[in-house]
């Protein structure tokens, strides 16, 4: 038996790897049909497999074991192996969901490209990859996965390899995400250093152990060693979950192609973060410094990353920065211990926001690849089942019971007002902040694409169509869970002991417990409504009512108000619309910087100085001190017959003298 | 004052003297003679030393072919004496000091004590039947065999040498320059002349 | 017969096979030298491979040893042995050797015989090297094999070649007569011997150590190379042909880190020990300095050159904390960055042969006429950027992992290199091979012939599997390593 | 009695004569091959006249040996200054420096 489902849990990650091979070394001779077909095949296979685990999990059958051991140093062994638990069952069913969805919309969206089969490559390959970060028992897979979901991610974003936009996206996206992954392996060599073991379980074992043990990072100052590692992993999460300041990439990763930009950009790859971050629970609830400091960035990132999305004027961006406003949430999440609650966000959130991303993606497809909601408006009408998806998306964004966000994301608010984290106070008011602008912003994106009066050009105009069945589909698969996932799991998710194998609260931390008890001993249903009955006499509900009341009028009702309100507040505006400068600063300090000092180094340090100084300035001494006693080498015999008697009369007077 | 010692004194002062002069003359041609002059006389002194073997040696190999070898390049070579002595005595201010120094300080040596005739008595003669050439002989064709041998070699090294450094090719000889044919220009070889075409009736 | 003397058929059949070569005479019968340079090295590599598989991990001692008289009258002693280390090293060599000769089969056509002839015996002399147990014999391979490098650089070299040779000759010459100082030194302090393993048991005072470490430092530091003793690398890379680039990178710079291996820790254990800080500082520096300095640059065979430079402040690094896991990431560093920085200098030579130019702003947008390359490519700069999965992984993450025990920022600053190295590498392969096509010559340019495929695709493999399974070669330097280290924490006072 | 500081004073006299006539000739290479000569013979001389004081024919050996190089030495020599004033129709010294450095 358990061999068996160990031949199922290899088989899930390494069809996509072999499809993805496929797909890549032989695009050619497969054609495009071979490859969609490979791939899709593949993907499904994973993700019906991974269905099959998930029962098999809520079954109660976990597993944890090695595959095979990569390598042995100091003694210790590295192993490659999987952790089966509800956490990663959950995250293999949504990440091999989204991808099975992407993959198919992928063949209505890219049919034209010339990349064809190596998108799908990618694709699957990145499905093989962060199925490898999930499935990981160990911090040294975790770091593989986590790395080879940022290759994947860079290749994808540069697809488009002659856009200088797009190569610069990539690059600048790699780069971020390895300032990340600095601390990341910073992290990963302090558990090593502390707990001489890099398994997942080994490691929670001992937590206890170490809980007094400190680190002098900078001399003088004592840090606890679980704060210190907590911190360093969370850099790592930060990078890679687009978490201020490290947000800066997701932006900009915008330029890939729309359908990775919802399974990359905004379904998978940016929660891995927060994946990680609750995967590694029971350290990270030994310290508080370290969740306090999750929560504020969360805050942060929930709070100001929202606040662009008003300003957006690209319809892929505003998406992208509601992504980063939702990961804010997810941090916040778990940064007030709510691990449950942010992992149920991080679910419903990849639904959403996937649906969302494919519904741009549809809308930029009927409008030839222009992305401007300036040059948009009243698509209602000629992408009908594109709108309803849209809208029941940003009704899920927004947090409308009884969509699935409303569930996810009431639970995270929640939580942050019954935690006594130091900070909580300010979180709340950033993540209730929050939820008005989320509001606005997905409905603005509703109303200036779909409704009010059509500003693109006639041209463009008479070719509006709704997008084929292949992009359809996908998205109304997409719309299902984004309607019903919330109800569906927010007993078993939140108000379960769902995640007691994975997860780790301790009790004077554990909010969604405190939540929990108002719904004890209720049935699902019950539940479910008493949730919503509560919600909606809750301020989140209201404010994002007035979030959407405030789009319409802004939008539909006065389109004349956006221009009057920018007016009136010039400054604030240009501060958002040029990302609070952060992106110059970027650029300008670190990126012109560093290139500068190595500019100056080189010059300097090496040319002139090593170079220059050092060596050739050696030879030079030594060519000046042979001019100087050339003339000596006369070339004369009788001179050096002089030169040698001379010796010879020294030589004996100096003998003479000591006897 | 023995006879030995009156000979001494004697063939001492010549040789002193011709060795001025060799380095004193004008013409090369004098130098070689008064230069054989010192060789001779020191040969003899050699032979108040009992080394009959070297003194002859000396005599018949410098004076008899080196020597004459000498002569012989000088008169072969047509030197412009007159261009050589320009600057004679230019250094003669420091090389007379130094030469005095030299000569001082091997004198303080020489007559600080050890080599004076009571500290070193001079050997008694020899026997008559008491043969240096014989008694060399022995030594150098025993226990010097191969330094000998080598010496033997060296000669002819240098003689080898000597000869085919003084050797000119025969300028009449059809050798081919194969250096120089390749070298050769077109220009060198092939002139091209203008000239206006005849007419032939 | 051939058990016993395994070690010395690995060292002169090259040498002899290269005689051969030679033998071939000129270029018109270029293509029998080629086939029988090919032959030789693939003979080589055999030979080498079958060392791995008749070495007994287990054990620490020297293993396939010889020893025959060589000079007696100063005790000095033709005698080999090798252990885990050496065993990788000498692997490594006939491997990047098979690969070198295959890159120059079309690309040289001038003096072929000689070209192959030279690399075939400075393999052989690499692998003396790296087997040699007597000093005056390691002190032997060691000068010799700058002459056939000296001549590839100098007669198939690029245009500015001549100073480059120099540079490169006197740089190293520089530094290991300063080791031929030390190594006399210790054979009138101990006891009339240049065996290493005599060399190990010979006691020191600290100050004397201090000076020895610093003789055989100046040596090594300049073959790896360390700041600020580096400039000559660049320079030589920029103007040796493809093939000894490659053998530059791959394999002399790894010479330098295995004499520290084999000369300064164990021979001057305390010096090592109390200069260890200098030591870690100068890697630090040229991990950040170098990595930055290679951002700064134009010329890609440079850029590449810095880049191996502050690779290789991981290996020295990770020998002087003395901690096991890091020694072992150094090793497998070394290993690794013989094949990385291999593959890229032979991407070079392929863009090189090409378009005949270096500069990057020559190129741009070579995906869209060479994909193949382009993802060949694409797989060895991540595995320069160190990306997991490929081996430039291994051997930084035990370091750092390594390091960390011993000081966070040593970890810390060591780690910038996952950033920085990502930063120059992508950087130029975003300028080459990414963007829309730049001009008329890139244009034109054809995809990878078969043969460029075939040793790209060889190295594609080994880099591979070495990323995802690491364990073949971590095994076989276990019990090295902790001979390294006991010999280096015993006390010499 | 003869002294062997006498035989001894004798060489040192030649010996200083010929160093200065070393620094006195400066052109004419041939006079500076006498010199040399001279400066050997004197060498000789003391060779010859320890051998006989102390009995020991070494000495001798040691002359005749510096007698073959000697002869061989001006024989080379003057070979070479013959090719030197074929080529540069010259022996002055001081036109003698293409060795310059």
């Amino acid at each position: 038996m358990m061999d068996s489902m160990k031949l199922v849990y290899l088989a899930i990650p390494l069809v996509c790897l072999f499809a993805a091979i496929v797909a890549g070394l032989f695009g050619r001779q497969i054609g495009r049909t071979g490859a969609h077909t490979i791939t899709i095949a593949g993907v499904a296979t994973a993700c019906a497999l991974s269905i099959y685990v998930y029962v098999d999990v809520m079954a109660g059958n976990t597993f944890n074991g090695t595959v095979y051991i990569w390598g042995i140093s100091d003694n210790f062994p590295f192993e490659v192996g999987f952790l089966i638990d509800s956490l990663t069952a959950t995250m293999m069913v949504i990440v091999t969901f989204v991808s099975l969805m992407v993959h198919i919309y992928t063949i209505g969206y890219m049919h034209e490209d010339p990349g064809y089969q190596r998108f799908f490559s990618y694709i699957s390959l990145f499905t093989f990859s962060m199925l490898m970060l999930v499935m990981s028992n160990n911090f040294l897979q975790l770091f593989f996965g986590w790395e080879a979901v940022g290759l994947v991610s860079y290749l994808l974003i540069g697809f488009w390899y002659t856009r200088d936009s797009a190569i610069y996206a990539n690059m600048k996206a790699f780069l971020v995400n390895r300032v990340g992954d600095l601390g990341f392996l910073i992290g990963i060599a302090a558990i090593y250093a502390t707990f001489g073991t890099l398994d997942y379980n080994a490691v929670f074992a001992s937590v206890p152990e170490v809980i007094n043990q400190s680190i002098e990072v900078i001399p003088g100052s004592e840090w606890s060693i679980i704060s210190f590692i907590c911190i360093m992993l969370f850099i790592g999460a930060m990078g890679k979950s687009a978490q201020v300041p490290l947000h800066v990439w997701l932006p900009d990763s915008m330029e890939g192609p729309t359908p990775i930009s919802a399974l990359i950009h905004a379904a998978t790859m940016v929660t891995a973060g927060i994946f990680m971050v609750a995967r590694t629970s029971p350290l990270f609830e030994f310290s508080e410094t370290a969740l306090s400091v999750v929560m504020i960035i969360g805050a942060i990132t929930a709070f100001f990353m929202a606040l662009l999305g008003l300003v957006q004027n690209d319809i892929k961006r505003v998406v992208a920065y509601s992504t980063l406003s939702q990961l804010g949430y997810m941090t916040v999440g778990l940064g007030v211990s709510g691990y449950a609650a942010s992992i149920f966000h991080l679910g419903t959130h990849a639904f959403f926001k996937a649906l969302l991303f494919l519904a741009a993606g549809s809308v930029i497809i009927a409008m030839h690849h222009e992305q401007d909601m300036r040059k948009m408006g009243g698509l209602r009408k000629f992408l009908p089942w594109t709108y309803i998806t849209a809208v029941i998306g940003s009704l899920a964004l927004a947090g409308i019971p009884p969509f699935a966000g409303f569930f996810s994301k009431d639970l995270i608010i929640e939580s942050v007002h019954h935690s006594e984290l130091f900070g909580s106070g300010i979180a709340y008011v950033a993540v209730l902040s929050g939820v008005i602008l989320t509001a606005f912003y997905s409905f603005r994106l509703l109303f200036m694409t779909f409704h009010g009066r059509p500003r693109m050009d006639q041209h463009t105009l008479q070719h509006v169509k709704e997008s084929p069945m292949v992009v359809i589909l996908p998205l109304l698969l997409l719309a299902i869970p984004s309607m019903i996932a919330g109800a569906m799991f927010i007993q078993p998710m939140a108000f379960s002991d769902y995640f007691s194998g994975s997860i780790l609260v301790l009790p004077q931390h554990d909010v969604i417990g405190q939540i929990a008890e108002h719904y004890h001993d209720k049935s699902t249903v019950e539940i479910v409504f008493g949730f919503m009955l509560h919600g909606i006499m809750q301020p989140p509900f209201w404010l994002a009512i007035g979030g959407i009341f405030l789009a319409w009028l802004f939008y539909i009702r006065r389109p004349e108000l956006p221009g009057r309100v920018t007016e009136s507040v010039k400054p604030l505006y240009n501060l958002l619309l040029n990302k609070y400068y952060l992106d110059d600063f970027n650029q300008k300090f670190f990126a012109n910087g560093t290139v500068g000092i190595g500019r100056l180094l080189s010059k300097f340090g090496d040319t002139v100085f090593i170079d220059g100084w050092l060596v050739n300035g050696t030879a030079k001494a030594v060519g000046y001190f042979s001019r100087i006693l050339k003339p000596l080498q006369s070339g004369l015999v009788n001179q050096y017959a002089f030169a040698m008697i001379i010796g010879l009369l020294v030589l004996m007077t100096w003998f003479l003298s000591v006897n | 004052m023995t006879f030995e010692q009156l000979a001494f004194y004697f063939l001492a002062s010549v040789a002193v003297v011709a060795a001025i002069m060799v380095v004193t003359v004008r013409n090369p041609v004098r130098a070689a003679m008064f230069l054989i002059l010192t060789f001779f006389t020191v040969g003899c002194i050699w032979l108040l030393m009992e080394a009959e073997f070297l003194a002859i040696v000396l005599v018949l190999v410098y004076v008899g072919a080196v020597m004459v070898l000498f002569l012989f390049i000088v008169m072969m070579l047509d030197i412009d004496i007159d261009q050589l002595r320009e600057g004679f005595g230019e250094y003669l201010p420091i090389g007379a000091t130094v030469a005095v120094i030299i000569l001082l300080q091997l004198a303080i040596v020489l007559s600080s004590g050890p080599f004076e005739i009571e500290q070193m008595p001079a050997p008694a003669a020899a026997t008559a039947e008491y043969s240096n050439t014989h008694q060399l002989g022995l030594l150098i064709y025993t226990y010097y065999v191969y330094p000998f041998e080598l010496a033997a070699v060296l000669l002819l090294l240098a003689m080898v040498a000597a000869i085919s450094l003084g050797l000119r090719g025969r300028s009449t000889s059809k050798r081919q320059k194969p250096n120089e044919q390749v070298r050769v220009h077109k220009k060198d070889r092939l002139r091209m002349v203008k000239m206006n075409a005849e007419k032939q009736d | 017969m051939f058990e016993a003397n395994q070690l010395s058929v690995a060292i002169w059949l090259p040498i002899i096979g290269a005689i051969a070569v030679l033998a071939t005479g000129n270029d018109q019968r270029a293509g029998l030298a080629r086939v029988l340079a090919l032959l030789v090295s693939i003979v080589t590599f055999l030979v080498t491979l079958l060392l791995y598989t008749g070495f007994d991990k287990a054990s620490a001692k020297l293993q396939y040893i010889e020893d025959t008289p060589w000079i007696s009258a100063l005790n000095i002693n033709y005698s080999l042995g090798i252990d885990g280390i050496a065993l990788l090293l000498i692997l490594l060599t006939s491997f990047i050797t098979i690969i070198v000769i295959i890159s120059a089969w079309k690309v040289i056509r001038e003096k072929v015989a000689q070209y192959m002839a030279a690399f075939l015996i400075m393999e052989g002399l690499m692998i003396g090297v790296f087997s040699a147990t007597d000093a005056i014999l390691f002190y032997v391979f060691w000068e010799a094999m700058l002459i056939p490098m000296f001549l590839i650089i100098g007669i198939w070299g690029g245009p500015n070649r001549i100073y480059a040779t120099i540079k490169f000759f006197l740089y190293t010459l520089l530094g290991s007569l300063l080791m031929l100082v030390a190594l006399v030194y210790l054979y009138f302090a101990g006891n009339g011997s240049f065996a290493l393993a005599d060399l190990y048991t010979i006691k020191l005072t600290l100050a004397e150590q201090i000076w020895i470490f610093l003789a055989f430092f100046m040596a090594f530091a300049v073959k790896i190379p360390m700041f600020p003793v580096h400039t000559w690398l660049p320079d030589a890379h920029v103007e040796a042909p493809t093939g000894g680039s490659v053998v530059l990178a791959a394999i002399m710079l790894k010479m330098g880190a295995y004499g520290f291996i084999r000369f300064n820790l164990p021979i001057t254990p305390d010096a090592s020990h109390t200069l260890s800080g200098f030591i870690i500082a100068l890697s630090l520096i040229a991990i950040v300095y170098i990595a930055m300095v290679a951002l700064a640059q134009t010329d890609m065979k440079k850029l590449i050159a810095y880049s191996s430079i502050s690779h290789m402040g991981f290996v020295t690094l990770g020998l002087f904390v003395f901690n096991k896991m890091a020694i072992e990431g150094a090793v497998i560093q070394m290993i690794s960055h013989g094949f990385i920085s291999g593959a890229m200098f032979l991407c070079v030579g392929v863009l090189y042969d090409r378009m005949h130019t270096r500069k990057m702003s020559d190129y741009g947008g070579v995906a869209n006429t060479m994909p193949k390359f382009a993802a060949f490519m694409m797989l060895f700069a991540m595995a320069n950027a160190g990306l997991p999965g490929t081996s430039g992984f291994v051997g930084e993450f035990l370091v750092i992992l390594g390091v960390f025990q011993v000081n966070v920022w040593y970890a810390i600053i060591a780690g910038t290199t996952l950033v920085l190295g990502a930063a120059y590498t992508l950087w130029m392969y975003k300028r080459v091979i990414f963007g829309a096509i730049n001009n008329k010559n890139v244009e034109t340019l054809n995809d990878i012939t078969n043969r460029e495929g075939l040793y790209l695709l060889i190295l594609t493999i080994t880099v591979l599997v070495m990323g995802l399974w690491p364990a073949p070669f971590l095994d076989v330097i276990h019990t090295s390593v902790d001979r390294v280290l006991a010999l280096s924490s015993v006390t010499k006072l | 009695m003869i002294a062997l500081s006498d035989y001894l004073i004798l060489g040192a006299i030649l010996f200083s004569i010929s160093v200065a006539g070393i620094f006195l000739n400066r052109k004419n290479v041939l006079i500076l091959l006498m010199s040399i000569e001279l400066m050997l013979l004197a060498v000789n001389l003391n060779f010859i006249a320890f051998s006989h004081y102390m009995n020991d024919l070494a000495g001798q050996v040691f002359v005749f040996f510096i007698l073959t190089v000697a002869a061989a030495e001006s024989a080379i020599g003057l070979a070479i200054i013959i090719v030197l004033f074929r080529r540069r129709h010259t022996i002055n010294i001081q036109d003698l420096d293409s060795l310059k450095g």
